[in-house]
């Protein structure tokens, strides 16, 4: 505990500190865009690597509250006249009511099954969005009306003034995803930090250990499924709001997968790390762009070779790593991920 | 009325058979190390599509089958050898992302051999359909069941009779023990994933003349034949088979009587069904947990 | 390199020449930047593949001539998978960072509405390769398409159906977003032309049996001819299974199979079936006095000896979005946005590929529907019906 | 809670001798037809040591699992401190005192010893959900004194130097201790021990009586299985010997020692 919090401490400031440096280092209007999206995802992966890395459960629908948040938040606004933040805590509420009644029953179980049951769940949300065109605006997709909180529209596209500042709306836009990001850090960091984290973390180390010294882990495991099914709902809220359009591949199978590689990827049960990970996977499209064909067998391939060789993920085993160079003390305990 | 369901009941057993061809490579993969091989799909794509380019060549068609199947099967070895032996002390987790990793490779790779054009094999025999009871019956259809039968017969065969499957059989259940009785694991698990390479592909080129094929064909079958080992019962051989069948069923009959629309909902909701009522499949294995 | 030089008037002439080699770009050919979003891989693959190929093939082709207004093109192009959040992170980075004068994209609906936002925003003209009628109505001051609109393919069909008598249909489409507004337009537009439809079926993108569907939609009492809205290989599927089932009853698809891929796929199977297309297909059957009959022979051969795969009409898209770009920059004199946007919508009389386009402020579009030819399979060929 | 509950096991201390704290009747488990555990009845009184000894595959382990609710019994009762709790769950056992070790180490790996034995606070700890997610200062007084408890203990079992260590880098024979550590830190009234000596060399083995007896001393009844005799034969206050996970002899160390039964079955087995 002592020794881990050293990285612990400053890794919230940090982050604070380089979301709030990168606009300056931003080209231009494009790359605070993806800058903007990069850290709403990386919150949803903040949220979903709670249950993976620290639950060591897999779920392959997470896109799929994802997608009910932010459709959730595209009707109740646009159709029906809601102002968003009710239609978002609508989203929440409904996806927790969702993921309870799925992962009570599973999570009782042992082994794998809470992924089948979420891939079953998520593919079938992703029909029906794609299905009822009436209500979802079908595979075509659905425009967003733009954010409104507290009687303001906040626009990507708009200019306000901030304490007699020109500011325009992309960079409130980015202020407010960076916000949601360190509040996700926060709120994650928080959790896995209490007993019940450490509950959490056990059920992964040793879950006969775990149920002997009396936590009842399929309760664990089922809040901690339902906490990361709502901050995928709230982040689809958002990034619906923010991008102004979706269609139902929000809750793709496709975008579920790449939601859990991101976790993967970037190192399970380390927050910094997933944030890596979502960092990367979104960027490779972009980066990738020159190789055209190949551009797709250059994806498979480096996720290949990523997991392969960094199977425990990116920053855990750079941080591994950096320490192999700086030898410390033989106590020297893996700070903060396994 | 009664020709109508034998209709569906056609059209629902021909797919039904390929399902259940990928759900046996998922089970053996599974069975082997605990993975969910999303690469499987692939291996579909693999064997019909170089089958198809092979016929193109002017190959007849028993030697283009043969060499597809050959090919699906090195590339199976090379997915184990390259991608999941040298990981294979890294989390279950970790190793099915390499195999969806190698699954965008592999898919990525044939777009650029094969292009993106879907791709059409003739039928196996000269006449295409026959009539039966007022249904109509693909005649590649009885080929598909055909093939899938002897299939399913030989690996019966082979993990029942053979040294080799019974080593199979004891490694997935305990590999611990298996390896203590000199049974060489890794090796094992290379086996695994060649016979469900080869499965993958026998399921791909047999289909291919009624579904066409095309460089994405294995990620929605490579899906409904993971829904069908989920439904069987994860690791169970029988389970697969009659997972794939049912599967494969429901959807034709959904799509016949209740809503076309919600037809591929069908596979997943059998899913939710099956995880609910019946949490270890049809025919999973009770395993007793050890401490 | 030019360290050793120690002559200072050779070292004034280097400066010089430098000089010039930075200015003289600007100067003379600063390249008009076209911005291309197309589907080059993925499910819509099919779309963006013909669509980007085409866009290369004529930038390289304009260019070897001189260019526009003086100057080259400069293509910039990206795949967006069919996705629509890369669609629009796509044109986002199009506009902001590679700045183009227009965009030239997406290649289906979804993507190109992900892209509105922003191009509206942007003030940037964009040309759609996609066919819904939502994406130029109503009409938005800088969306062009390029396409016909599906209701025209719907009416088109529905039309030549009740010349033969036809009063009650089976409809079968796809659940993409072609299959899905192709659905609606013909469950909207069918009574106008007294016909009634009797089946409705939905086949997944990626589903490779659709027996069951058309079983359904034999049994239904009343049908007379059956309709599959559907693009990529589903329609070929149905196509495949419609004659392994061994139905009778007139058989129509959509424009979104016609390509010679389809006579491939389907094969015999695919005798008798009619549908609306553009003249791409049948270019040495149109008359000679049909003026797009040049403008056809030419981009197909063109095409097909640059790539050595059969031409399809979706290609047809992008050539006609790229010469209308052409033209209208042409017209403006310069690629100032809002001169190219009020001169695209002043276009009359161009002829292209898929028919001639007269833009107005109130139709983006610009199509008639007699641009689309109603062509039938016979002997493996199509042949032009009307 | 469980401080009421060693309240009450002190008050009851003088007539406890009658109550037995831990009843095992007619217990029976089989696994694919082979008898594990077969027909056993025993009785464990507050405040003993109490030993399981018995070659390899007489049920132990399967005993053990049983008590802790690892495993369901097929027939037969267990009754902790009167109540009937075959078949409950090991986080209700926990609930209700009881705690165990493992043979094979059951430790959090990707945790340090510190919170590993914080672990063991579990239901003595404030676990508002609200609280923890936002960090509230109960929450954080709570998690203090939990630290201290944890450290505590972990000095108590003789592993002072691994406090902040990670488990994965901590030797064998201090795993051992810690989890002991863990188990005391959930304030048992009884505590199974699987095999606590195996892997030790004889100094450690040596500590871990005299950490065995401390424990006992505490007022903890201690059930242990272990194959070191004379470890088992210098503790233990009763010992039951299984044989085909039947009982074969219970009584004193030095009854066991010369039954010929015992004898019979070690020495000709």
């Amino acid at each position: 505990m002592a020794l881990r919090l050293p990285e612990r401490v400053p890794g919230l400031p940090v982050l604070a500190l380089v979301l709030l440096l990168l606009p300056l280092f931003l080209g231009n209007e494009f790359h605070l865009d993806i800058a903007t999206q990069i850290a709403l995802i990386a919150a949803t992966v903040v949220g979903l690597n709670l249950l993976v890395g620290y639950g060591g459960q897999v779920s392959l629908g997470h896109a799929a509250f994802f997608g009910m948040g932010a459709y959730a938040s595209a009707i109740l606004t646009g159709t029906y006249g809601w102002t968003s933040i009710p239609a978002l805590l609508c989203g929440a509420l409904l996806v927790a009511v969702l993921a309870w009644t799925l992962g009570r029953p599973i999570l009782r179980l042992k082994g794998h099954y809470l992924s089948m049951a979420t891939l079953g769940m998520g593919i079938i949300i992703a029909i029906v969005i794609n299905n009822e065109g009436w209500l979802t605006g079908g595979p075509d997709g659905l425009a967003v009306e733009p954010l409104t909180v507290l009687g303001a529209e906040l626009s990507i596209f708009d200019h306000y003034s901030l304490l007699g500042l020109e500011v325009s709306g992309a960079m409130l836009w980015y202020g407010l995803a960076a916000l949601l990001l360190l509040l996700a850090v926060w709120i994650a960091q928080n959790l896995v930090d209490s007993p019940i984290g450490r509950a959490l973390r056990a059920v992964h180390g040793s879950e006969v250990a775990a149920r002997v010294v009396g936590v009842d882990t399929s309760h664990y495991k089922l809040l901690i499924f339902v906490i990361s099914a709502v901050y995928a709902s709230v982040m689809g809220s958002f990034y619906a709001h923010y991008t102004g359009f979706i269609t139902p591949q929000v809750a793709s199978f496709e975008h579920s997968i790449e939601l859990i590689t991101m976790v993967v990827l970037g190192g399970m049960a380390s927050t910094y790390g997933v944030i890596l990970g979502a960092v990367l996977l979104m960027l490779l499209p972009q980066l990738l762009t020159d190789f055209q064909d190949y551009e797709m067998m250059m994806f498979g391939l480096i996720l290949m070779l990523t997991m392969i060789f960094m199977p425990k993920g990116l920053l855990p085993t750079l941080s591994e790593a950096v320490r192999r160079l700086r030898p410390r003390p033989a106590t020297t305990p893996a700070s903060g991920q396994e | 009325m009664f020709a109508e369901f034998l209709q569906y009941l056609f059209s629902g057993v021909t797919i039904g058979a390929t399902y259940a061809l990928v759900a046996l490579g998922f089970t053996l993969v599974y069975n082997a190390s605990h993975v969910i091989n999303f690469a499987q799909g692939e291996f579909l794509m693999i064997g019909g599509m170089s089958t198809v380019s092979l016929l193109a060549m002017g190959v007849p068609l028993p030697l283009a089958i043969a060499m597809a199947v050959a090919l699906a099967a090195v590339l199976g070895v090379a997915l184990h050898k390259l991608a999941i032996a040298p990981a294979r002390k890294a989390d279950v987790i970790t190793l099915i992302i390499i195999t969806i990793g190698a699954s965008i490779f592999l898919r990525g790779l044939a777009q650029i051999i094969w292009g993106k054009e879907f791709h059409a094999m003739p039928s196996f025999s000269a006449t295409e359909s026959v009539n039966v009871l007022g249904a109509v019956m693909y005649t590649q259809s009885l080929w598909v069941l055909a093939v899938a039968g002897v299939l399913v017969l030989l690996l019966a065969l082979f993990f029942t009779r053979t040294l080799m499957g019974k080593a199979i059989l004891a490694t997935s259940m305990n590999p611990g023990a298996a390896r203590l009785m000199g049974i060489r694991t890794q090796f094992v698990l290379m086996l695994a994933f060649m016979l469900a390479a080869v499965l993958g592909a026998m399921a791909g080129i047999m289909v291919a003349p009624v579904t066409l094929t095309a460089y994405d064909i294995g990620i929605m079958l490579g899906l409904k034949g993971f829904v069908a080992a989920a439904i069987g019962g994860m690791g169970s051989g029988v389970g697969a088979v009659v997972g794939g069948l049912l599967l494969g069923i429901a959807e034709a009959m959904t799509a016949g009587y209740i809503s076309s629309d919600y037809k591929d909902a069908v596979a997943f909701l059998l899913i939710l069904v099956i995880l609910f009522f019946m949490p270890r499949g049809l025919f999973g294995a009770r395993v007793a947990e050890r401490v | 390199m030019v360290t050793k030089n120690r002559s200072p008037y050779r070292a004034v002439l280097l400066i010089l020449l430098l000089i010039c080699g930075m200015v003289a770009p600007a100067m003379a050919a600063e390249p008009i930047r076209i911005g291309a979003l197309v589907s080059a891989t993925g499910p819509a693959s099919f779309l963006g593949d013909p669509e980007l190929k085409t866009l290369e093939m004529y930038v390289e082709r304009i260019n070897a001539s001189g260019g526009v207004i003086g100057r080259p093109l400069r293509l910039f192009h990206y795949d967006d998978g069919g996705n629509a959040n890369e669609a629009r992170n796509f044109a986002n980075r199009l506009l902001r960072s590679d700045r183009v004068d227009l965009v030239i994209g997406g290649s289906t609906t979804g993507t190109t509405m992900a892209a509105v936002p922003l191009v509206e925003r942007a003030g940037r003209p964009m040309i759609s390769m996609a066919g819904a009628l939502v994406i130029t109505d109503p009409v938005r001051p800088w969306v062009f398409k390029t396409p016909q609109s599906d209701r025209m393919a719907a009416e088109r069909v529905l039309a030549d159906m009740q010349s033969r008598g036809i009063t009650g249909i089976g409809l079968i489409s796809g659940t993409d977003g072609f299959g899905r507004s192709g659905r609606e337009q013909t469950l909207a537009v069918a009574a106008d032309f007294g016909i009634q439809v009797l089946a409705d079926q939905t086949y997944g993108p990626q589903d490779t049996d659709m027996t069951a569907q058309l079983t359904r939609i034999r049994n239904t009492p009343g049908v007379q001819a059956v309709f599959n809205f559907g693009f990529g290989q589903g329609p070929a599927i149905v196509t495949r299974n419609y004659a392994h089932l061994g139905i009778e009853l007139p058989f129509y698809q959509s424009h979104g199979v016609a390509s010679d891929r389809f006579l491939d796929l389907a094969g015999s199977a695919a005798e008798g079936v009619r549908l609306p297309a553009s003249a791409l297909l049948v270019p040495d059957a149109l008359p000679d006095d049909d003026p797009q009959k040049q403008v056809v022979q030419d981009y197909k051969a063109a095409y097909e000896a640059r790539w050595n795969v059969s031409v399809s009409t979706f290609g047809g898209y992008a050539y006609d979005a790229l010469m209308l770009a052409v033209a209208a920059i042409e017209a403006a004199g310069s690629t100032e946005p809002e001169a190219v946007r009020s001169a695209l919508e002043q276009i009359q009389g161009h002829v292209g590929v898929t028919g001639i386009f007269n833009m107005s402020p109130d139709d983006h579009n610009g199509l008639a529907p007699e641009s689309f030819r109603l062509l039938e399979v016979r002997d493996g060929q199509w042949v032009l019906v009307d | 809670m469980n401080q009421n509950v060693q309240q009450t096991e002190t008050s009851r201390d003088d007539t406890a001798r009658l109550t037995p704290l831990l009843e095992v009747r007619g217990l029976g488990k089989a696994f694919g037809g082979v008898h594990a555990v077969d027909d056993l009845s025993f009785r464990i009184l507050p405040g003993e040591v109490y030993a399981v000894i018995g070659p390899n595959g007489a049920g132990k382990t399967t005993l053990f699992n049983l008590i802790t609710g690892l495993y369901q019994p097929d027939q037969g009762e267990i009754s902790l401190k009167g109540e009937a709790v075959q078949g409950l769950p090991p986080e209700r056992l926990a609930r209700l005192g009881m705690s165990r070790t493992f043979q094979n180490l059951q430790i959090c790996m990707n945790m340090t010893a510190l919170e590993n034995v914080m672990l063991g606070r579990h239901l003595h700890l404030k676990r508002n959900f609200l609280a923890a997610l936002l960090r509230w200062p109960s929450l954080r007084a709570s998690e203090r004194t939990c630290r201290a408890q944890a450290e505590e203990l972990i000095r108590f079992v003789g592993c002072g130097d691994y406090v902040d260590a990670d488990a994965a880098a901590m030797p064998y024979g201090a795993l051992k201790r810690l989890e002991i550590a863990r188990a005391l830190a959930t304030q048992p009234s009884i505590l199974l021990l699987d095999e606590p000596a195996a892997g030790l060399n004889s100094t450690e083995t040596a500590a871990l009586e005299q950490l065995i007896r401390k424990v006992a001393a505490g007022g903890i009844t201690v059930v242990l299985v272990e194959h070191d005799m004379k470890l088992v034969m210098s503790i233990s206050d009763r010992v039951l010997v299984l044989d085909y996970g039947r009982k074969l002899a219970e009584g004193t160390p030095r009854e066991i020692r010369d039954n010929p039964d015992v004898i019979a079955a070690y020495l000709g087995g």
